[in-house]
């Protein structure tokens, strides 16, 4: 493991011109579950339909995961009132956590006002809402515009009470669309014997699907389940009958080949956005420099959480988890695993030194094994 | 499912497309497709204690069919041959070490197409030597298997020489063979025993939980595996009398195995036991470990009888291939239910907490 | 594949270049440093509009060897600001969808299948039953004697897929004609 | 919304919804059907205004709101009628607005009668004809002009039953004529016949108890709903609602908008930032194909389609507008006269009318319907479907299909076999029997289209946005776009009618039919989109184009296709392909596109300052009047007479644009303010009054009158109704259902249903029913299940979710199924599945004829329906139990007990 944990893995790629790292920030709490990001990202990069057309049984979604055609999935979770308040329980606890907060030293009162300029942080707020794990009393303080001021007599005499969360209490939909982490330890990237996975020089991770042999190494080295091998790689999107011919420019078969984001390799070496984030309506998918990425998410969440809405957590944030960090960093309303994400992640390779000493010691067993079968066979 | 007495009406309901290439399952677990195998288990109530997304697969298991179990198999008794090839060329055991030599480089070559006929673009296996990554078993591992498949090759190369009398039409080239053939069957039986040991890393070093769990352990369980394997083909292929070793070699397979093969379900995460020991893996598994007792016991007593020694050498052989297998499919298993992935990775989180260590989750409140 | 070139096999490259490990610059093909996006090279682009909705969104058609290669948002747009739904965003699929036809298909009464017609015989087919049926269900006058002037039994459905100079022709063609049966989704 | 303001347009652009405090999203599911509109919803969220999201279903866009209101479908004028008596009662309307800006202190005549007063109906009400007759709503004429205005309104009471009927959904822009230019008004607001205090009278009764048991809100969420609003409200604060086809598709339409309208009046939100009703449209040119329409009723710029009873131009131009009324639509005689020059050039003279004569004339509504029912009758020989998909997409599909099976020649536009070119060969009916293949004589031709970027022309956005679309690529094959086709099919019709000496051939022997070609021979849409915007004819600037619609003239030296889009070419430059990217611009980006009318972006802006004409707050500062020199400024057009002191009170006799006064905002009304009452323009009452939709398992709370009395019927064996709730037959379908669209397809989904990217994303039909019922009928969540109606069933998989919400309705539970409407059977789709408008029957909204879509009552029951003739007997059978005759439901008075009405069947036996 020799890429340094700095948050930026390119610097250790002997590029001519390092980039600063790109990433994603995928906010969910603003996701309308659209599916214009799946739909782009199919469009763009050309990947065959991956579905056989049926109801998958996941509410709204019924593209089922991403694999080798999918490489943007949006999620759809139903929850009602219970599985709600076990969010916030488990939200609040990690802020309960005294997590170290990355940015402004947690002392100082942070009367930092958010990019939006409307909301002014009080010290209690910034100190976590709910200190020692008690209830969340406060419910979040009011935001501004429920002490409406009572313009001139217009409102009603008494100011309205904030009501605990504006949210509905008894039923959420939570939408998210999941991608390729582009992790700072890749574990495709580490186990891929051919160099087809490589790091690119703005720090995220790409299959080159000329070099590819399919071998399928990075299938399983993926601690998040992203990457597969395309069994069926014919490339012209499939209609029930045998439709007419794709006209050419669409034909490119991409057989036996793994395949995953590549945060629009193409598009960004001429300085465009990943088509999918360039198509999402609401901008739950922002792109960017990942430190700006990680910036933001931190801010969207610290909002969110003086709204009161504690369940909010960012995934993929912080540099020294099981991969270091991810370049696609996530605000998830629930446990990642509600999502269908691992909780704890760690990049096999993390293991490997160690798995190699264990293997070395085996080899010199059986070798010494095999010299005193010999040595003592000598007699019979 | 549905109780309409229009229901016999229902047209055939075969799939509505037919799915071109390897038939209808795909690797990422279409299973969950037809919600469970036939079970209609209802994903709108996952269960209480963990939750998991529909119930679907975090991880994904590689897309490595038999083959890839056969490689494993295969590399493992090609390596212990070759140690027990160059052991006998050493104690002057002539027919151990042909049949040896011969047995090791059948065995790498099977394996070696194996694992090119698995690959996604067979065409394009020459990649494997692109490049020299550390942190990728299977880059090294390929390179190990170059090596020690062109070292075995010059050793039974020489073999197949001396059989057929110096007929092969070598000229000149015959004393160079001559001059290697020591030195290629000492690589040969130095690389052998990483060949049978690396595969362990290769199934260790991946997201796979069961496979990730037994990384203590998996390396010396393959390399018992491999032992009795080649010792097993030893008496099987050679007369008793010159596989004396190979049976003490053998028997210490068969040992280390069985240590290794407890200790490491001891180490691992309970939960992420379960597929080692349901389903299919599970029978085969203890199919392995009765065949390999079978195997020990027919060695020790009737070890010198040529009849009881083949016997006990199939036994062991089979042995070795059902622990291969086994192995191979328990991780595949592991993958399609989230609970192995979550639990360990929950349990591992927590106990983390619990010793004050904060700062190293994915998920952060800030 | 790059093996055979000398000193560009990646595992040369990784001893003479930083990349000891071979995961980045080391391991890079030709093919990948050749990558540019299909927009680059496209021969021109053409500012549209998403036909689906009606918010509007402003679509970027970016056209090569007289092939539509890629169709999206265009961040010009105050409206949409580049951004796109997923109808939006297959529009370059509608374009190009396999499922589209391009000949024009007749069908015989009583028959059960589809014929092909070329163009030019078919507008006139459609020209002549148009005229004819106009001339069997005239009005002049209803039972008042007031002026009618009109025929009904030519009627036409839909408008609201169509620009507005489609519709204005329309109208226009079908009012001097007499036909006052015209309706579009704006109704539906 | 074009009757209470004078435009048909949606006030408000899309940006505008950023800078609303709260936003209600009702009648809509913005987040699916206008995702990239929804953008300024989440901005408006991020700066802090509450969403709230009014559906029976918790759709994605209640998923990103504040706070959901599950509602029964059809009850929206019960809401909005609660949240104005929850406005009047707490006196929380904006005084300062309402007194100077709406009608609220006209006083309407004596023998005005409230549905209080007549149990549901208003006064005026024929039931022969099931109609209003609206002398009894209109204004009081003011003391010393009794004379003039008694005169004006008996002259236009004779035959006016007509113009009554038809008056309805003209008002696209140009409020509808008044009786007199001098109301009588009451600034105290005293006088009980004030328009404010009939408004108070009229909504007494809607409490918030009365909410909750008609609509099923809670008392909680009703006061959460109505604090929101009226706190956002007022000088410094504004609240926007948004809606869509959840309003329009009903039985009462036209009265939800009217109500928000009412609302959106008394809390002073209309023509101010962020406030306003933004009507969100369907289809990409919905608002361009009603500007200039493919409608039976209408001419471009909402003119009226002449009827029977206009004989003469000027009977027909004094039917629009009274010369004396105020506002521009007073011109109306110069935007007609401009348009017969433009379509028949020098054959239209002063002499004879302006070729008035070669127009055909109406005598009724002709809508799609109408039309369906006439083919029924085979009095319809030719049909041009044009990029349209009735056979899945319209009410009713099995009637539509057996509708087309009567045509002798069919005509279809499209990119793909639609199910309504396939339908002979593989349609439902095919399936079930009830047609033959091999016995439909029905020709077909199906032409396949360019689209949107094989051919160049212009889109008419949700906001009233012209936007210009160039052409990327030449058409494949046969395909051609509209313009070419029709324009080749004029040119031989001309040709084969050159020498025809029949008078009836005369209109089209004279048309304006020679358009410039493009090289590819297709006509070019830029000298079509100019004769559009109208040119001078003589004079020194002969052939320019005008700049504005104020420059047509009555004397036939000006001509203009559309009077509405005038200015779209203004000094000769296309500004609809204007392209002045949004971040060069300030938010109205008025150089991006142009707007109807004159490139106005926020309508009736005026009413964004005070009636001095300083700005209500400095946050919601839009236009204001700027003493020196003399002129209105703000970043937008103006919607008022630039140069108009705000203290001007003209003479009302002066007409025109001249008597509007300084604080009319709505230049289009007859008088210049907005109308909370309507004394015309609305064929079913003046104020909006709940009704139950056609099909409801709920009698009325309100009145005894069940449905609207004036909504349009058509009794059909094919179109039979549900039984009036209260009688047992009524429990055969006790569920209610609604249809609604989805973000990955397209509407009857001939743009969708064929591209594998978006089918693979909503591959099957389903239905959406809350665990409750699917308790209680056994169904299997992602299993099978039969929806039956009074007219067809259908099956659907089935998706058990919490997400709808069974209602406590007066005591009785009420379940909601919802069903999406896009898919339908046929052969060439990629994904196929049965179409949910085959359940819906035929009932139409009297004032724009739209049909009831959105509600209706079925029976739902686990497995799948039975194939082939089967499904006809399940269908007759339900029919058979439910006792249904084409006369059910389908008598327009419910209440017998009336001293108006003559002989009625008792109550309730139907």
């Amino acid at each position: 493991m020799t890429a340094d944990p700095a948050a930026n893995p390119t610097a250790d790629a002997h590029y001519d011109h390092p980039h600063p790292r790109k990433g994603f920030f995928t906010d969910t709490s603003i996701c309308i579950g659209c599916k214009a990001c799946e739909v782009a990202c199919k469009e763009w990069n050309r990947n065959p339909v991956d579905s056989d057309y049926e109801l998958l049984g996941s509410s709204y979604d019924n593209t089922g995961a991403l694999g080798a055609n999918t490489w943007r999935h949006v999620a759809f979770i139903e929850q009602g009132a219970e599985q709600i308040d076990r969010a916030r329980e488990s939200g609040r606890a990690l802020v309960d956590l005294g997590m170290p907060r990355v940015g402004p030293p947690e002392g100082a009162a942070s009367s930092k006002t958010t990019s939006q300029g409307t909301i002014p942080v009080t010290q209690a707020a910034a100190a976590g809402c709910g200190s020692g794990g008690g209830g969340c009393g406060c419910g979040g303080s009011p935001s501004p515009e429920d002490s409406a001021d009572s313009s001139d007599g217009q409102g009603p005499e008494s100011p309205v009470a904030a009501s605990v969360h504006p949210d509905t209490p008894d039923f959420r939909w939570l939408m998210s669309s999941d991608v390729c982490k582009h992790c700072t330890h890749a574990g495709c990237l580490d186990v891929c014997p051919t160099g087809a996975l490589f790091r690119t020089e703005y720090g995220t991770v790409v299959v080159q699907d000329d070099v590819c042999n399919g071998c399928g190494t990075c299938v399983a080295g993926c601690p998040f389940g992203v990457i597969e091998r395309r069994s069926d790689g014919v490339f012209e999107p499939k209609n029930q009958r045998d439709s007419p011919p794709v006209p050419d420019t669409v034909k490119v078969p991409q057989h036996g080949v793994a395949q995953k984001c590549t945060l629009c390799y193409d598009r960004m070496k001429n300085d465009q956005t990943p088509a999918c984030a360039q198509a999402c309506p609401t901008t739950s998918i922002k792109y960017g420099d990942h430190d700006s990425m990680a910036a933001t998410a931190r801010e969207r969440v610290a909002q969110l959480h003086e709204q009161g809405k504690t369940e909010a957590r960012l995934y993929g944030a912080n540099p020294n988890d099981g991969v270091g960090g991810t370049g696609s960093v996530f605000l998830l309303l629930d446990e990642p695993e509600t999502y269908g994400l691992p909780p704890d992640p760690r990049v096999p390779t993390a293991d490997l030194p160690y798995m190699f000493k264990r293997a070395g010691m085996a080899v010199a067993g059986m070798l010494a094994v095999g010299a005193v079968a010999f040595a003592s066979g000598g007699r019979r | 499912m549905s109780v309409s007495e229009y229901d016999n009406y229902r047209p055939p309901e075969e799939p509505r497309r037919k799915r071109k290439g390897k038939g209808r399952r795909r690797a990422s677990g279409s299973a969950f497709r037809r919600g469970g195998d036939g079970s209609r288990e209802m994903p709108m109530v996952p269960e209480p204690e963990f939750t998991s997304y529909y119930g679907r697969p975090i991880v994904k298991a590689p897309p490595w069919e038999t083959q890839i179990g056969a490689y494993l198999f295969l590399g493992g008794l090609a390596g212990g041959s070759s140690i027990l090839a160059f052991g006998a060329e050493l104690t002057g055991r002539p027919l151990l070490r042909r049949n040896m030599r011969l047995s090791a480089l059948t065995a790498a070559s099977l394996g070696t197409v194996a694992l090119v006929s698995d690959l996604g673009r067979p065409e394009r296996f020459l990649n494997m030597m692109r490049t020299i990554k550390p942190t990728s078993p299977m880059s090294l591992g390929s390179w190990l298997l170059a090596y020690y498949a062109s070292h075995a090759g010059f050793a039974a190369a020489a073999e197949v020489d001396r059989m057929t009398h110096a007929k092969l039409p070598l000229g000149p080239l015959r004393p160079v063979l001559r001059f290697i053939e020591r030195p290629a069957a000492a690589g040969a039986a130095v690389t052998g025993a990483p060949l049978a040991a690396y595969t362990a890393v290769l199934l260790s070093d991946t997201a796979v939980p069961t496979w990730n769990a037994m990384h203590k352990d998996l390396p010396f369980v393959f390399v018992s595996s491999a032992s009795l394997a080649a010792g097993g083909l030893a008496m099987l292929t050679t007369p008793v009398t010159e596989t004396k070793p190979a049976r003490t070699f053998a028997l210490a397979g068969v040992a280390g195995e069985l240590v290794a093969m407890h200790l490491m379900k001891q180490r691992m995460d309970p939960v992420v036991v379960e597929p080692l020991e349901q389903g299919r893996p599970g029978t085969w598994l203890t199919w392995s470990e009765r065949l390999a007792l079978a195997g020990a016991a027919g060695t020790i007593l009737g070890g010198r009888r040529r009849w009881v020694a083949a016997l006990s050498g199939t036994a062991l052989i089979a042995s070795s291939a059902l622990t291969r297998f086994g192995v191979f499919q328990a991780g595949k298993d592991s993958v399609k239910d989230p609970k192995y992935t979550v639990e360990p990775q929950r349990n591992r989180l927590a106990k983390r907490r619990a010793a004050g260590i904060v700062d190293d989750s994915i998920t952060t409140a800030g | 594949m790059s093996r055979f070139s000398p000193l560009e096999w990646p595992v040369f490259r990784q001893f003479r270049t930083a990349d000891s490990t071979g995961r980045s610059s080391a391991a890079v093909s030709q093919h990948t440093r050749d990558i540019t996006s299909r927009t680059e090279t496209a021969d021109r682009v053409v500012q549209s509009v998403c036909p689906y909705c009606a918010v509007g969104c402003g679509q970027k058609v970016y056209v090569k060897d007289e092939k539509v290669i890629q169709i999206e948002g265009d961040p010009d747009s105050p409206i949409s600001r580049g951004r796109l739904c997923p109808k939006g965003s297959a529009s370059e699929q509608l374009v190009n969808s396999p499922g589209r036809q391009t000949r024009v298909l007749y069908r015989a009464p009583r028959a059960t299948e589809w014929q092909q017609l070329d163009l030019n015989t078919a507008v006139d087919m459609v020209v002549d039953r148009f005229l004819e049926s106009r001339r069997r269900t005239w009005q002049d006058t209803d039972e008042q004697g007031r002026l009618l002037r009109r025929t009904m039994g030519i009627a036409a459905l839909g408008g609201a897929t169509l620009d507005n100079e489609e519709n204005y022709l329309i109208k226009k063609l079908f009012t001097a004609a007499g036909a006052v049966q015209i309706e579009n989704q704006a109704r539906i | 919304m074009g009757t209470s303001f004078g435009r048909g347009g949606a006030t408000q652009s899309l940006q505008d919804m950023a800078n609303a405090d709260c936003i209600v999203i009702q009648g809509s599911n913005m987040a699916e059907c206008h995702p990239v509109g929804f953008q300024w919803v989440t901005e408006a969220k991020a700066r802090g205004a509450k969403i709230i999201h009014v559906d029976p279903r918790f759709t994605r866009t209640t998923a990103v709101s504040d706070k959901h209101l599950p509602i029964r479908v059809g009850s929206d004028i019960a809401l909005l009628g609660g949240l104005i008596n929850y406005v009047l009662t707490h006196d929380l309307w904006f005084h300062e607005y309402v007194l100077a800006y709406t009608n609220a202190a006209t006083i309407i005549n004596d023998d005005y009668r409230d549905p209080e007063d007549l149990e549901g109906l208003f006064s005026g009400y024929d039931p022969d004809s099931g109609t209003y007759e609206h002398t009894s709503w209109s204004y009081r004429t003011a003391p010393g002009y009794e004379d003039e205005g008694a005169q004006d309104s008996g002259e236009d009471e004779h035959g006016d039953q007509k113009s009554g009927r038809a008056g309805g959904d003209e008002h696209g822009s140009g409020g509808p004529p008044l009786n007199t230019n001098h109301p009588d008004r009451d600034e105290s607001l005293q006088d009980p016949n004030t328009v404010l205090q009939i408004l108070k009278r009229h909504y007494a009764r809607y409490t918030p108890e009365m909410v909750r048991d008609t609509c099923g809100i809670s008392l909680e969420d009703f006061d959460y709903l109505a604090r929101a609003v009226t706190e956002n409200s007022g000088r410094e604060r504004t609240t926007c609602f948004a809606y869509a086809v959840g309003w329009t598709h009903h039985t009462l339409g036209a009265q939800f908008i009217r109500t928000a309208a009412v609302l959106q009046l008394l809390l002073g939100n209309v023509g101010r930032p962020g406030g306003g009703i933004m009507a969100l449209r369907g289809h990409a040119s919905i608002q361009g194909s009603t500007d200039i329409p493919t409608l039976f009723n209408l001419l471009p710029g909402y003119l009226p389609m002449p009827s029977v009873d206009k004989e003469s131009f000027d009977e027909y131009v004094d039917a629009i507008a009274v010369k004396k009324q105020k506002g521009f639509w007073a011109e109306a005689e110069a935007y007609t006269v401009s348009l017969l020059k433009a379509w028949w050039g020098d054959a239209a003279q002063e002499d004879n009318g302006w070729a008035y004569d070669y127009m055909p004339r109406l005598n009724g509504p002709h809508g799609t319907y109408q039309t369906v029912m006439a083919m029924l009758k085979d009095e319809v020989e030719g049909y041009f479907v044009l990029g349209q998909n009735p056979a899945i997409g319209s009410a009713n599909g099995r009637l539509q299909r057996l509708g087309m099976s009567h045509l002798k020649w069919l005509v279809v536009r499209d990119f793909n076999l639609i199910e309504s070119a396939t339908w002979w060969k593989d349609g439902p009916e095919i399936a079930t029997g009830e047609l033959r293949t091999e016995d439909i004589d029905t020709e077909v031709f199906f032409f396949p289209a360019a689209n949107h970027v094989e051919k160049a022309g212009t889109f008419t956005q949700t906001q009233r946005l012209l936007q210009w679309r160039h052409q990327a690529v030449n058409p494949p094959g046969d395909c051609q776009s509209e313009l070419q086709f029709f324009f080749e099919l004029g040119k031989r019709l001309r040709a084969k009618l050159a020498d025809s000496r029949d008078e009836r051939d005369r209109p089209l022997q004279e048309l304006t039919w020679d358009y410039p070609l493009l090289p590819e021979g297709e006509p070019d849409p830029r000298a079509v989109l100019a004769e559009i915007n109208g040119r001078h004819l003589t004079g020194p600037d002969k052939g320019k184009p005008l700049s504005s619609y104020t420059q047509m003239k009555a004397d036939g030296s000006t001509d203009g296709g559309c009077w509405i889009y005038t200015g779209v070419y203004a000094d000769g430059q296309n500004h609809a392909a204007d392209r002045k990217p949004g971040r060069e611009q300030d938010e109205i980006a008025s150089e991006w596109g142009w707007a109807w009318p004159a490139n106005r972006r926020i309508l009736y802006n005026r009413a964004s300052a005070d009636p001095e004409g300083k700005p209500w707050s400095e946050r919601k500062k839009l236009i204001w009047w700027d003493a020196q020199h003399k002129r209105w400024t703000g970043p937008d057009v103006p919607d008022f007479p630039v140069d108009k002191d705000p203290a001007a009170r003209p003479d009302p006799d002066l007409g025109g644009a001249a008597a509007l006064s300084g604080d009319d905002p709505f230049i289009m009304q007859a008088d210049g303010k907005g109308w909370l009452f309507a004394p015309r323009g609305m064929v079913d009452g003046p104020l909006p009054t709940h009704y139950e939709p056609q099909e409801s398992p709920v009698v009325n709370p309100l009145y005894a009158q069940q449905q609207n009395p004036a909504r349009e019927l058509f009794p059909h064996p094919g179109n039979l109704s549900a039984p009036e709730p209260g009688t047992p037959q009524a429990e055969v379908y006790p569920y209610m259902f609604t249809t609604y669209r989805l973000t990955e397809q397209h509407t009857a989904g001939g743009m969708s249903r064929w591209l594998p990217y978006l089918s693979e994303l909503q591959p099957e039909m389903f239905c959406e029913v809350s665990p409750e019922l699917a308790a209680e009928c056994g169904l299997e969540p992602y299993g099978w299940a039969t929806i039956v109606s009074p007219r067809s069933a259908i099956e659907a998989k089935v998706l058990v979710t919490d997400r709808m919400t069974p209602l406590d309705i007066g005591g009785r539970t009420v379940h909601q199924i919802g069903l999406p409407y896009h898919w339908g059977q046929g052969g060439d789709a990629v994904v196929t599945g049965d179409a949910a408008n085959d359940l819906l029957g035929i009932t139409l909204d009297p004032n724009v004829h739209i049909q009831e879509s959105k509600v209706g009552t079925c029976d739902i029951r686990p497995g799948r329906r039975p194939r082939g003739p089967e499904v006809l007997e399940l269908v007759s059978e339900y029919q058979e139990r439910a006792g249904l005759t084409p006369s059910t439901s389908n008598t327009k008075v419910t209440d017998p007990q009336r001293e108006l009405t003559a002989e009625q069947t008792e109550d309730g036996s139907q």
